[in-house]
């Protein structure tokens, strides 16, 4: 199963490179995207198929959740993507298709990678496959963004690889062989030489933090995510970040199981608490819809590394995070990639009274902003309480307040670009464009958000159980 | 049990009854007259739950295990509860049934199936509020109500003044929430669970932080100053059925708020409830004061809603203070005055706002200073205002006096009668509440004078006309419930008595009983001998023969020949003297021109009373730091170099912070 | 043994320096080629007993980093047409300066990490850990697009002197996934690093600034 | 009941013979013989029996506002025990109903008076409303200090109660608070040094400027109902400063009803040695007033 969920998606790629319908090759996304979730709830399903023939490809509690949500976003962009491209006739979509079936396949690979030098693979390979996506306006701009994105993204990785030769080390140095399964680092935790061990852990949160978006290595995303299209902004936000925080969950697994839990919380809330922070200045008095998301992808990152810092009491809440951000930022994407299409601009200057001239994506980012600012009845809402109360579970007072306190200000700066955006009198004479809601570009969206909606008020139990299961795993209670 | 399934229904009902009309063409009227009969018959079968809940002896719970991490869906109705889904199930369907006339779907095609939607919403959220049993569930709904008022309120989005209300509404209620949030968080720390159930005992440290963040999370709906600053900008901004919701209604829910909570939590210090009376005091003082310097029809009567909440938790405050205390008096008449007096402003206000909308209605401004003369040509609003007036300032015979009057029963109680034993800080506040009450004569004294008496001050108040039977039903019955708490209080004490008994966790056996302290059958025998003496009154002048004589004639001007409208008082010169009392609060601003020579030129005086807390603290603040944080933006200027520099920067902070870290 | 590697670990010191010197970007490609091609001698003499896969490595490094990405570079200078960096942030002699003070903080933070035996005496650590830190300098203080993926290279170098430690311990796969990474991410750099010089006729990163706050 | 039936008859007729009193007073002082002692009750008859002339602009609130502020005064006697007696309408709480009877004839007077529509009869009902907003709370702290020495929430018990202990302790917020109610009987009656109800410049008046446009019966009602309200706190001061009881009934009507004659003199005399406050003035003196109320309440309870 791990070859057909990670291979299948090449496959595909390698088809779309091939077929010369720039017209019917989008439709192949959808194709790919229902095999693989299809594939996907098969395994989850399945419980035990979580193994493979290879000793480093085993998708773990915390894999499974991962690539749930990505599957889910992938196959509900899909759809999108379709109805985007359509829109983009004017430009060849081969790289564009081939780069996003590829990179459904990378992520498959990240999730089940049990080997941290792989994953590193793994995830070096998503930002490559990625950075054709991001150039695809072939504008000035979107050539800066993608400059960008490669360059800061490759030398937090290579960071991230440094990291991983430090923990390889740790291991060596233990007098242990084999090293770098996330088997034998786990079963050998504790003897890992200390020094480099938190050596390592510093680049690998570095590194795989500059893929995640952590402030100050946040710098790429602003660029990447506002020039991108809006679909590939969703996946960005919502599968590149959760990837990046697999590996770096891993890496905690890893440390956990050291015992090294009061060395790497201090890190991790020092981050996750400046991340939030930054997002929040940052966002205030944000002009473009499309930056500040980014900011927002920031600050959740930065929830989501808090969770962690936080430890045991907040795993739960940190994991159904990764579930919820994702689909939340899916729906925050895909709608600001309408409106920035129907309005061909994404400052607030230009784009005002979204809900008159688009009153479905309109509609649906303002629910969007509700959802991902912990607004009830919508998931984040869930994940995020249960995250506040793991900091007080843990009798960390300050850092819940601090975390209230950070949400209120990106509240405050997300708020005033959002009600911008969709309030008022929609311009007379918008620029000239014929782009409206559709199906295809929005039904989607409104299946991310029924889904945000449905985890905030009722969490299915065999995904419960699968949250379960990985906390238990994650504290090597399984 | 069944009395929770009905009132279940009724939310759901109420909830969804916006909903019909989006199969509808947007200006069909037949969509709005649906979503008024949903909210009519679900309100009545609210009603039947509350009966149906109150009667019963036990309190009924209904609870189910839900498929949330934390929380179950836990709801019950007790006596607490059925004070405040009384108004729930009353107010917005007559408010519905005003906005038939007032807010027609086909006059506002563009906003009046969303504005339904959200106001349907609105009330079913509040009546969720009400019964939640658990702190998921309650945040749940009361976020759902906050969105829906903000929808609600900001329906005229077109308009800047709207949005710039709305927003400064959404991010005071996104703190409230905050704070609720950390509230239900650490009322978990101290007890294990979200269930709302009384709470055993708890460290008196963690207490007092759930109670603080209690105040404020439900002070920033309720309007506690100065945590009040969306409230103004809102229900101006705001339709006026939906501000006499939100007035009559929603506030309460912060009340509701404090109220469940102190009765949740152990018997605490006496702090608690000196800090609410304290609050209260404020708030209403601060309150009234900025009411008389308004210029703006809405906005002077939020702000009386504002101080009204302040006596509302000057009584908490006694109440709060006798639990503490250990004197089931005060807290009966002071938590009876207050749940009363909530019950009664959330029939006046929303009849003043009402009142209010028929004059915007008609006049199209609110602008004081603009109107004038309206009781010549809408009569019967007049009449009705006058109820709604006498009976906010408290004035018997009208009912705002009873609630009153039971705070200041209690009030008087803290002085230490005869030298029992006192808390005689507590007793100040009388002091305060009085010069209150004559604020608010003062108050609308000149709100009467200057909107219906005198003549039109300019063109436009010189048109208008009573409205039609939708609009006027709905204020005749909130006058009828007026006038009848008013001259009938007794008919409330046995709600009254039950909340408090079941707030305070009294003993069947305590000897003392509300009908006891507060002779409430003395009021309505004043009240009906005032009545009479009126009407005797009146009668004689009908019947004596010289009254018929009347002559005509202009208004005595102390010999100036022409007088002229505009040499009226206004408005702003009636509150003048006691904005400047106040000035220290308030903070006028008078634009006034230098007048020199003997043949001065025109000359414009200009008066503003901005809200202190929001426009000169608030706001400046939130430039300031708006300011502040676009400094960082040179961290981000596009260099790739500094942004890789950032990368080794922070690899080496983490380092060394990691080191630091590990030495102790 | 250990002082022939040594030896050449110091020359591959020293060819940092020369890089932090020089301002012909033409010269600075052959540097860094020519680290790839020591380094790749250096991983076929740091093993005792040569192994197929680390023969194997050492040659796909060598073909790589000494060839076949500076070809790729080389061909896309001649495409932008400039021969120098001009007026770098800092100029050459202050590089080196901080290029040695660079060197000189990894041997000391190397001093705190501890080693296995067997590489004990070695200068591989404060090798990687300073050849690592150039390529930063480097990264922060030029300004064309093409100095900074030189820059990224000597990062990349230094990183792979570190991986000499644990050539043992990889697997093939992973060693040669980060080798087929580090080509495909070179790779695609100078692709855009073409489409920036058609775009903006220019490899200045300093024209890349439309993209702020 | 005969002291019940004695208290309204006295509520009834007395009322008008007091401003005869006081006009005689200042006559007196100004070396004048000063209209007749009764020439108030020929006032009221003449008034009754004209007609009346009402603005264009006013409405049934012009009309209705002496009405019901006469009926809210007449209640508000009724609460009002005098001399040793106990009032005919007593109950736990009574003193705020008391109160805020007079706050609703003040709201209907004031709306009367802006019903015209006229610029001096607005400056009228601003100043009654603002003056009565620093007296009120006055009163309130002399009604705390009553029921803490009384132990009594009614307003009889309250007046009659502490001055049977009058103490040493008691003494001095009772002077205190005595002092407060005395000027707060001043400004709610519109006498000097507040208003002038003898003045003849409009700009400068409280009250009489409110009712220049009420006309025949209508300002009969008012004379009637202003002189009304003077007795009921004449009566309210009396407790406080002459509590003498003889005990036999006769004799205390008799007690009584020459202390309220005294009260008019006093009233006179103040009046004809006094010059008005200039009326920005006058929010001091009441929050002077304010301030001896509450430095009595705070003696007491410290």
């Amino acid at each position: 199963m791990a070859f057909v969920l990670i291979c299948f998606p090449v496959v595909m790629a390698a088809i779309a490179a091939a077929v010369a319908s720039n017209r019917w090759r989008p439709w192949l996304l959808p194709v790919a995207a229902i095999v693989h979730l299809a594939a996907t709830v098969t395994v989850l399903a399945g419980g035990a198929a979580g193994s493979s023939p290879v000793p480093w490809l085993v998708l773990d509690p915390p894999g499974r959740i991962v690539l749930l949500q990505v599957s889910v976003l992938f196959a509900l962009c899909s759809f999108y993507a379709v109805g985007y491209l359509r829109y983009r006739q004017d430009q060849s979509n081969r790289v564009f298709c081939a780069c996003l079936l590829a990179f459904l396949g990378v992520i498959s690979l990240v999730t089940w990678s049990h080997h941290l030098g792989l994953m590193w693979v793994a995830i070096e390979a998503s930002t490559l496959v990625t950075a054709p996506l991001i150039y695809f306006n072939r504008t000035q701009r979107s050539i800066e963004a993608t400059w960008k994105y490669l360059l800061v993204g490759s030398v937090g990785i290579a960071l991230a690889l440094l990291g991983t030769f430090f923990l390889a080390y740790a291991s060596l140095h233990a007098g242990l062989d084999s090293a770098l399964t996330l088997e034998s680092m786990l079963g050998h935790a504790p003897r890992l030489s200390k020094p480099w061990l938190h050596a390592a852990f510093v680049l690998l949160l570095v590194g795989y933090g500059t893929k995640m978006g952590l402030a100050p290595m946040h710098t790429w995303k602003p660029d990447a995510y506002g020039e991108a299209p809006g679909v590939v902004g969703a996946m960005l936000a919502g599968g590149v970040t959760s990837c990046a925080f697999l590996a770096l969950l891993r890496v905690y697994h890893v440390c956990h199981a050291a015992g090294e839990d009061a060395y790497i919380s201090r890190l991790l809330l020092f981050m996750g608490l400046f991340s939030m922070a930054v997002a929040g200045v940052f966002m205030v008095g944000q002009r473009d819809f499309k930056r500040m998301l980014a900011y927002s992808s920031v600050e959740h990152m930065g929830i989501l590394v808090v969770g962690l810092g936080i430890g045991a009491p907040a795993l739960f809440g940190t994991l159904l995070h990764v579930l919820t951000n994702g689909l939340t930022k899916g729906v925050l994407f895909l709608s600001a990639g309408n409106i920035h299409r129907a309005y061909a601009s994404k400052s607030t200057d230009q784009v005002r009274g979204a809900m008159q001239l688009l009153p479905l994506s309109g509609t649906l980012f303002l629910a969007g902003f509700l959802a991902i600012t912990g607004s009830p009845p919508f998931g984040p809402f869930i994940s995020e309480f249960a995250i506040l109360n793991g900091a007080f579970d843990a009798g960390r007072f300050v850092t819940g307040g601090l975390f209230l306190f950070f949400l209120l200000v990106v509240f405050i700066g997300m708020g005033a670009t959002v009600l911008q955006v969709v309030q008022g009198r929609a311009p007379s004479e918008p620029e000239r464009n014929d782009y409206r809601d559709g199906v295809l570009t929005g039904a989607p969206i409104v299946a991310l958000l029924a889904l945000v909606l449905a985890l905030g008020l009722y969490i299915p139990a065999p995904l419960l159980a699968m949250i379960g299961d990985a906390v238990a795993f994650l504290e090597n209670r399984a | 049990m069944s009395a929770t399934w009905n009132i279940l229904a009724a939310i759901v009902v109420l909830g969804l009854s916006g909903l019909p009309a989006y199969l509808l063409p947007a200006r069909s009227e037949t969509g709005q007259r649906v979503a008024t009969a949903a909210m009519v018959a679900g309100s009545l079968l609210g009603l039947c739950g509350v009966a149906g809940g109150v009667g019963g002896a036990i309190p009924s719970v209904a609870g189910a295990a839900w498929g949330l991490p934390y929380g179950r869906f836990s709801v019950a109705i007790d006596a607490v509860s059925a004070v405040f889904l009384a108004l729930v199930f009353v107010v917005p369907a007559l408010g519905s049934i005003y906005g038939l006339g007032y807010w027609g779907h086909a006059q506002h095609r563009g906003t009046g199936r969303r504005l339904g939607l959200f106001y349907g919403l609105l009330a079913g959220s509040m009546a969720l509020v009400l019964i939640a049993r658990d702190g998921v569930l309650f945040l749940i709904a009361w976020e759902a109500m906050a969105m829906a008022a903000y929808f609600a309120a900001s329906v005229e989005e077109d308009d800047p003044a709207v949005r710039r209300a709305g927003w400064v509404y959404l991010i005071a209620t996104h703190a409230g929430t905050l704070c609720l949030i950390a509230m239900f968080a650490l009322w978990r720390q101290a007890t294990g669970s979200f269930a709302l159930e009384p709470a055993p005992a708890m460290a008196a440290g963690l207490a007092s932080a759930i109670f603080v963040l209690a105040l404020f999370g439900f002070g920033f709906k309720a309007g506690l100053m100065p945590l009040h600053v969306w409230l103004p900008g809102a229900h101006s901004a705001a339709p006026s059925h939906v501000s006499a919701v939100m007035s009559g209604v929603m506030l309460k829910m912060g009340v509701y708020g404090i109220v469940r909570m102190t009765a949740l939590l152990p018997v605490g210090p006496p702090w608690w409830g000196g800090t609410l009376l304290v609050a209260g005091a404020i708030t209403g003082l601060a309150g009234i004061a900025f009411a008389i310097g308004q210029h703006d029809l809405k906005r002077l009567l939020a702000y009386s809603s504002i101080e009204n909440i302040g006596i509302i938790a000057m009584g908490l405050g006694l109440a709060v203070l006798g639990r503490a205390l250990g004197r089931p008096e005060w807290v009966l008449l002071g938590l009876g005055g207050a749940l009363l007096h909530t019950i009664n402003h959330g029939l006046f206000k929303p009849l003043l706002f009402l009142g209010a909308g028929a004059v915007i209605h008609c006049v199209h401004t609110r602008e004081l200073d603009r109107l004038g003369g309206l009781a010549r040509r809408m009569p019967a609003v007049t009449g009705l205002f006058v109820i709604g007036s006498v009976a906010i300032c408290a004035l018997p015979p009208l009912n705002g006096f009873a609630s009153e009057w039971l705070i200041y029963l209690g009030l008087f109680r803290t002085v230490g009668l005869g030298g029992e034993p006192g808390f005689a800080p507590a007793a100040v506040a009388a002091v305060v509440l009085a010069m209150i009450g004559a604020m608010a004569v003062a108050c609308f004294a000149k709100l009467i004078g200057t909107v219906f008496l005198g003549s039109a001050r300019s063109d436009a108040s010189q048109h208008g006309h009573d409205p039609t039977a939708t609009m006027m039903g709905p204020m005749i019955v909130l006058a009828f419930g007026c006038v009848c708490l008013g001259l009938f209080p007794s008919i409330a004490i046995a709600p009254l008595e039950d909340a408090s008994r079941t707030w305070a966790a009294l003993a069947e056996s305590t000897p003392i009983s509300l009908a006891a302290v507060a002779p409430l059958g003395w009021i309505s025998a004043a009240g009906l001998g005032l009545v009479a003496v009126v009407a005797t009154f009146a009668l004689i002048s009908r019947i004596t023969p010289r009254a018929g004589a009347v002559a005509e004639a202009g208004t005595w001007d102390c010999g100036y020949a022409r007088p002229d409208r505009r040499m009226q008082y206004t408005g702003s010169s009636l509150g003048a003297t006691l904005v400047d009392l106040f000035g220290l609060v308030v903070w006028p601003r008078n634009h006034q021109p230098a007048i020199h020579g003997l043949f001065p030129g025109s000359a414009t005086f200009k008066s503003v009373v901005a809200d202190t807390v929001l426009d000169r603290l608030v706001l400046p603040f939130f430039r300031a730091a708006g300011r502040y944080m676009s400094m960082f933006r040179v961290f981000q200027q596009a260099q790739m170099q500094s942004y890789v520099l950032y990368v080794l920067t922070i690899v080496i902070v983490l380092m060394v912070w990691g080191t630091m870290g590990a030495e102790p | 043994m250990t002082s022939l590697f040594n030896g050449l670990l110091v020359i591959v010191l020293v060819m940092n320096l020369f890089a932090l010197g020089t301002s012909r970007i033409h010269a600075l490609i052959r540097i860094v080629a020519s680290q790839g091609v020591l380094l790749g001698i250096i991983l076929l003499l740091v093993h005792r007993h040569l192994t197929i896969p680390a023969f194997a490595v050492a040659m796909a490094g060598i073909a790589i980093k000494g060839f076949l990405i500076p070809a790729i570079m080389l061909r896309a200078l001649r495409q932008a047409e400039i021969k120098r960096e001009i007026e770098p942030l800092i100029s050459p002699l202050a590089s080196i300066m901080l290029g040695a003070i660079a060197t000189a903080f990894a041997i000391l933070f190397s001093g705190q990490l501890p080693l296995v035996d067997q590489n004990d005496g070695a200068l591989l650590v404060p090798t990687a850990i300073a050849t690592v830190l150039v390529g930063f300098i480097i990264l922060t203080t030029r300004f064309k697009a093409l100095t900074q993926v030189v820059g990224y290279l000597v990062l990349e170098n230094g990183i792979f002197v570190f991986g000499m430690l644990l050539i043992e311990a990889m697997p093939l796969v992973v060693e040669m996934g980060v080798l087929l990474d580090l080509f495909v991410g070179v790779f695609v750099i100078s692709i855009i690093v073409n489409h920036i010089n058609r775009a903006f006729s220019s490899l200045d990163t300093r024209r890349l600034l439309l993209l702020k706050e | 009941m005969t002291a019940n039936l004695i208290h309204v008859l006295l509520l009834l007729v007395m009322p008008p013979l007091l401003a005869g009193v006081i006009n005689k007073t200042k006559a007196w002082f100004g070396g004048r013989v000063g209209p007749p002692l009764l020439q108030s009750y020929y006032d009221l008859i003449k008034l009754a029996r004209k007609s009346m002339v009402l603005s264009t602009t006013t409405t049934w609130v012009f009309r209705a506002g002496p009405v019901v502020t006469l009926a809210a005064v007449l209640m508000a006697g009724l609460l009002m025990p005098l001399g040793a007696f106990d009032a005919p309408i007593r109950f736990s709480g009574d003193p705020i109903f008391f109160a805020y009877l007079l706050g609703l004839a003040r709201f209907f007077t004031t709306t009367a008076a802006l019903d015209t529509g006229s610029a001096f009869e607005g400056m009228g009902a601003a100043r009654e409303v603002t003056f009565a907003s620093l007296s009120e709370p006055a009163v309130f702290f002399a009604l705390l200090v009553l029921a803490r020495l009384s132990g009594s929430l009614t307003l009889t018990g309250m007046l009659h109660g502490p001055m049977g202990g009058f103490s040493a302790a008691t003494a001095a917020p009772l002077i205190l608070v005595a002092i407060g109610l005395f000027v707060v009987l001043l400004a709610e009656n519109c006498r000097i040094p507040v208003d002038d109800p003898n003045t003849h410049l409009e700009l400068t008046m409280i009250h009489e400027v409110m009712v220049l446009d009420h006309s025949g019966p209508l300002l009969g009602v008012i004379l009637y109902g202003a002189a009304l309200k003077l007795f009921i706190f004449g009566a309210l001061l009396l407790h406080v400063l002459a509590p003498f009881q003889t005990g036999v009934a006769w004799a205390d009507w008799l007690v009584f009803c020459a202390e309220m004659l005294a009260v008019a003199v006093a009233i006179g005399v103040v009046e004809s040695i006094m010059a008005r406050l200039l009326m920005r003035r006058v929010p001091y003196l009441l929050t002077g007033a304010l301030l001896f109320c509450g430095f009595g309440f705070l003696l007491l309870v410290r």
